[in-house]
């Protein structure tokens, strides 16, 4: 981490201004002033749960689904696309306007934007839509083509094919059970757009299985891809160290790195996607600072 | 760096933990702050006591694979494994960093055997930003590759054995304290044994050693198995283990020397707690996962509650609840 | 007091604890549950797998003066100072009710020196309603008069004295459970001396020593000062403590024995996480005082979430996380 | 305890039906069925707070106010009085309609009526007023005479005053600050009460100090006076034995005895008073089991 390129955070007890179904998610609409001005797609937002008596200490991350800018900054809005996985998104599927949370964002990285307009695949994995429709309307604002591949193991699984086609020039949905769209994977219509024409980059947010099909294939055909991981944080802001990967650094050398800091986005090429198997992540043996012996007991 | 009275609702704040003046009590928790810059995005770091580094090792640690953390009730387990640049670079990127902003930085250090602890003390005692260093917390809570990676904290000799290494490279006016671990089964013989060795005070309490279970997988759900316990849910045992070597040390039983109290606080009246159980310095750590804002908050709140019972002097009130 | 297979979805809960056939691993946690009628308002005492009881002593105890509780996050302290009526009104009074509803008991039994346990043993060992009881909880987390108030558990030959000594007056077929203590550096050693002096099992783990202060008294919150926490904050001790020992079995490092695991179970998956790290028996305390329902609910969410996962036998998950 | 006295408890996931104000209080109506055949004035209902994710274990006990039968018991309601006092009763006082709230009722003994009608006086300092009215009813409709005196520190922090007259025979107001009736303590009005009629009994809820000097006027006077007190209880049922007070038994022996079982409510002649002192109650010597030596750790 580069101490230089901190940018400033938003940390507010938020307003609930709406929350409304979306297939099997919710979206939450929260006022978080300021928030407009910074934001970018791929970053996250980091909420409470539990309200003041809560026993769950750590907030719960959501990409951001876009944000909203008022008329003043103290108007800003910001929405997230929320599934019920447990007890903290089930609390927060449940607030209702009048509630408060807590927020902090943006946070993180976003995708970057290509130096020049080109043509582009976007792809997400069950709620890893999310982040996708904002996306597409700042790569078709700048002159970019927009592919749209949406998968889901099925149909209230799926998030954003309604808008879909307003975002973007061609929208691909698949879905495991063919309840929605085709049956299949995404990385099916994308071996296809990778074929079929000239890709220069693949932005995916998605379970890490489906990441790292996607990033094989984008390099495979030459493009650059970009993926939005999500590993377990405890803090969120870069100070708990729990939430690293294996990245390999411009200088090649594999460092376990933050993904809330220096993530959630990163280039498909820089992870070490063979450390990862079964939800787990080891440190590889050339990383640096790697143990040269196993330790038998926590060292906090 | 100012050994001024600091004065925040009309109440002197200021401290003095064996020569380590600072104006107020509150710290970061070592390993719940990194090195800085992050928590500087939501508040000044100089404002508070002191900010509490990483434990920093001898050379770049890439800690353990994932999971390193899961949620229990109230808490959290974590196993970092130690994850850190090393102390040159420590030396040369973060301490600077913090110096440029004022901090006052109180540095925990870790070792695998005594010798790693002392080379790292040395490097810091003759670094370029020496002046920002208000003192060393020694993290003994931290595995003994020559004891069956046992922490150096579950045994007295072994504490006396990393103080002592330390306190013979560094100056005397450099305070040391040492950071026990709440996992024994009594806590004096430690605190007796790491004082006598050189510490000028002590840190209580480091995370208790805990384990999750992945239901899905049949497996630990850490990826280190075992991993410490931290947040509100130990806050009792913080509190008792302060309460236990304050009262040794009144009771003549081991030399006074000043404790800074950590576990669980995330409020001013949780640091409030252990000041009145013993402690003259207090940390915030998982509390700043929660919101990044917590070690700031929880001053603005002491001083608060000072104020609202008519309390001018912090110091009066360090040990207040042994009577 | 069936040893049969007990079916709860299709699923067979019952376990062989040393000779306790029990119908189902769950059972009251001792002290959280009285003697019966109380709890019995709630849910039939016999349908779960066996009734643990407030921790007797030889003579009748009046306890501590109040206040006896702090509610702490996600748990609490206590200290009760085991009152009760002592082993001859609980022989004659508290076991017959118990045995008239068809409880299989497991009395907890206490002392001040390894002779009052083994007094109490005794007085039980020969009662009329002895069919009723299935085994003892030798509870040594409790103060020894000999050796400044530590309890017998903080120390292998104490705990060894308190189990020889039990172990001398019962019968072979009558088991004996150890209930430890938490606050050790090591547990295995106790753990060792415990079953090599006759326990037949061990159950782990007791409340965790800790400690509130009462900020308007400023003074400690609790009359006996110290308490012992309980609850959901300490399920990840509990679990570790019972993934070391079970761990230390495996290994061959101490005899192989049952182990009845307590700590902050509320639901069917923290009974699951105990089982899964080496637990045959699941006790459910302080989450009683959440809902008196708590041990039944507990079973039954036990017995649907094996059912989901397709576990026909409750046995084979037992250590199951060591793989 | 003897086991024979156990009466049924409803263990309940309880709708809230209703939040209403009242002075600094707040009056919650909750759904629980088959309350209203077994509840007698002087028992109380423990409560879950802080909902699925709360940090906050135990239960918070409340008297009960009154209970309504529904035309089944399927529809009958139970109603407490709120003071917001910490995080606990805070988070009660924010409940409304539609919200759920763990209740067990009803709990402990109530207040046993006379044998026969007489002429009493009912004694309430702050929300320890709640259960009297309810109270009032029952005595009047045996055809006793009920005085009743409310007490508070100040105007607000009075309960029942608006439905005392309907209720009672007399009503004597005193608040501390004089912002409501006569400026003074319970214990007033009591002594003129006393003084000048026959008393045969005196019913008080309130906090330590006002129980004891009252329960001292009345026995000073000859009449029965029972007290309703408020220990800290961590289960309410019986089973922890948190909630203990030194009480003298018919055989003349002073035992540590459950206030959440055998109380709240007591004789007043059956307390030990001497033993409590700002906050805390000590075993007396005398009582059965009394330690010899003061231990130096926890026995749990
Ligand atoms: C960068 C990022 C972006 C995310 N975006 C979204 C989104 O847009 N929409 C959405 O519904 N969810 C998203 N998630 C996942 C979401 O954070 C988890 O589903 C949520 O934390 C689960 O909390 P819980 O209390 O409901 O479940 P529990 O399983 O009880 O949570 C227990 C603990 O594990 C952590 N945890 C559990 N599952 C996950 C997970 N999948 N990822 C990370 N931590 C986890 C929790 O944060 C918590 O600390 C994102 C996660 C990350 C890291
Ligand atoms: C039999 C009985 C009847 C009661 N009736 C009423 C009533 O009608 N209306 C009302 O507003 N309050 C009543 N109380 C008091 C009420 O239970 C407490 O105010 C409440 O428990 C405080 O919880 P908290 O989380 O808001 O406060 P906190 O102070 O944070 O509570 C912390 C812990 O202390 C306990 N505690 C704190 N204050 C008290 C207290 N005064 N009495 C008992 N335990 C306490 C809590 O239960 C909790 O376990 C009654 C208490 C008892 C025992
Ligand atoms: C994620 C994490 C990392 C930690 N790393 C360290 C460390 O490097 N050195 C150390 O002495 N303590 C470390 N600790 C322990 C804390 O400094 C603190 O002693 C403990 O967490 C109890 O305080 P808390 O409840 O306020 O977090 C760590 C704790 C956590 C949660
Ligand atoms: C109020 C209370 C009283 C207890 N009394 C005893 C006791 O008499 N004997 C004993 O062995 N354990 C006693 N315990 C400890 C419990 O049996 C149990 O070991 C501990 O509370 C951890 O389990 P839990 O978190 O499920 O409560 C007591 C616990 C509590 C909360
Ligand atoms: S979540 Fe804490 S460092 Fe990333
Ligand atoms: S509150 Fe538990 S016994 Fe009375």
């Amino acid at each position: 981490m580069s101490t230089g390129d901190h940018h400033p955070v938003v940390a507010v007890e938020a307003d609930v201004l709406g929350n409304e179904p979306v297939g099997a998610y919710r979206r939450l609409t929260l006022a978080v002033p300021g928030v407009a001005a910074t934001a970018r797609p791929g970053q996250f937002a980091a909420l409470t749960v539990g309200g003041e008596t809560s026993g769950l200490l750590l907030r719960r991350s959501f990409s951001i689904h876009r944000v909203a800018a008022g008329s003043d900054p103290a108007g800003d809005r910001l929405e997230i696309v929320v599934a019920d996985a447990g007890p903290g998104t089930h609390w927060l599927t449940q607030r209702t306007p009048g509630d408060r949370v807590g927020v902090l964002a943006p946070l993180g990285n976003g995708f970057s934007l290509p130096a020049a307009p080109g043509e582009c695949v976007l792809i997400g994995g069950g709620y890893g839509s999310a982040p996708l429709p904002w996306l597409a309307e700042h790569l078709r604002a700048m002159g970019s083509r927009v592919h749209m591949i949406l998968g889901a193991a099925t149909r209230d699984r799926l998030f954003g094919a309604a808008e879909a086609g307003a975002v973007a020039d061609s929208v691909h949905v698949v879905t495991v059970d063919g309840s929605a769209g085709a049956v299949g994977l995404v990385t099916d219509p994308l071996r296809q757009l990778l074929r079929d024409n000239n890709i220069g980059a693949v932005y995916a947010c998605g379970p890490m299985g489906m990441l790292r099909a996607v990033g094989e294939l984008a390099i495979e055909a030459g493009a650059v891809a970009q993926v939005a991981v999500e590993e377990a944080m405890a803090c969120g802001v870069g100070v708990c160290m729990t939430c690293v990967l294996p990245i390999r650094g411009h200088d090649g050398a594999t460092r376990m790195t933050r993904t809330c800091l220096d993530g959630p986005v990163f280039d498909a090429r820089a992870l070490r996607w063979e450390a990862a198997a079964d939800g787990r992540v080891a440190v590889p043996d050339d990383a640096v600072g790697a143990p040269s012996a196993p330790v038998g007991r926590s060292g906090r | 760096m100012s050994g001024a009275a600091y004065e925040l609702d009309g109440v002197d704040l200021s401290v003095d933990l064996a020569g380590m003046s600072l104006p107020n009590p509150i710290m970061t928790a070592s390993g719940c702050a990194a090195n800085g810059p992050e928590l500087h995005r939501f508040f000044d770091v100089a404002e508070i006591g002191a900010f509490v580094t990483k434990s920093v090792k001898a050379t770049p640690q890439s800690g353990r694979g994932t999971p390193r953390m899961a949620e229990t009730p109230s808490g959290m387990l974590n196993s970092i494994g130690l994850q850190g640049p090393g102390i040159d670079a420590f030396v040369s990127h973060d301490l600077p960093w913090l110096a440029s902003v004022g901090a006052r930085v109180l540095v925990s250090i870790a070792g695998v055997e005594a010798a790693e602890f002392a080379h790292v003390a040395q490097v810091l005692a003759t670094c370029p930003d020496r002046s920002a260093i208000v003192g060393l917390e020694v993290n003994i809570s931290c595995p003994n590759v020559a004891n069956r990676g046992l922490v150096f904290a579950c045994d007295p000799a072994s504490s006396a054995e990393v103080l002592s290494g330390v306190r013979a490279v560094v100056p005397a006016d450099l305070p040391l304290f040492a950071k026990l671990s709440p996992d024994v089964t009594d806590l004096v013989p430690i605190a007796r044994a790491a004082l006598d060795a050189g510490a000028d005070g002590l840190t209580m309490i480091n995370t208790i050693l805990g384990m999750a279970i992945d239901l899905d997988r049949m497996r630990p759900h850490l990826f280190g198995v075992t991993g410490g316990l931290s947040g509100p849910a130990i806050r009792p045992v913080a509190v008792r283990a302060i309460w236990q070597v304050t009262a040794a040390m009144r009771a003549g039983t081991i030399p006074t020397a000043p404790i800074i109290g950590v576990g669980g606080v995330r409020c001013g009246a949780d640091a409030l707690e252990l000041i009145a159980a013993g402690a003259s310095g207090v940390q915030v750590g998982t509390a700043t996962f929660h919101d990044p804002r917590a070690p700031r908050t929880v001053l603005t709140e002491l001083a608060a509650l000072l104020a609202e019972r008519g309390i001018s002097r912090l110091g009066d009130l360090v040990g207040a609840a042994h009577g």
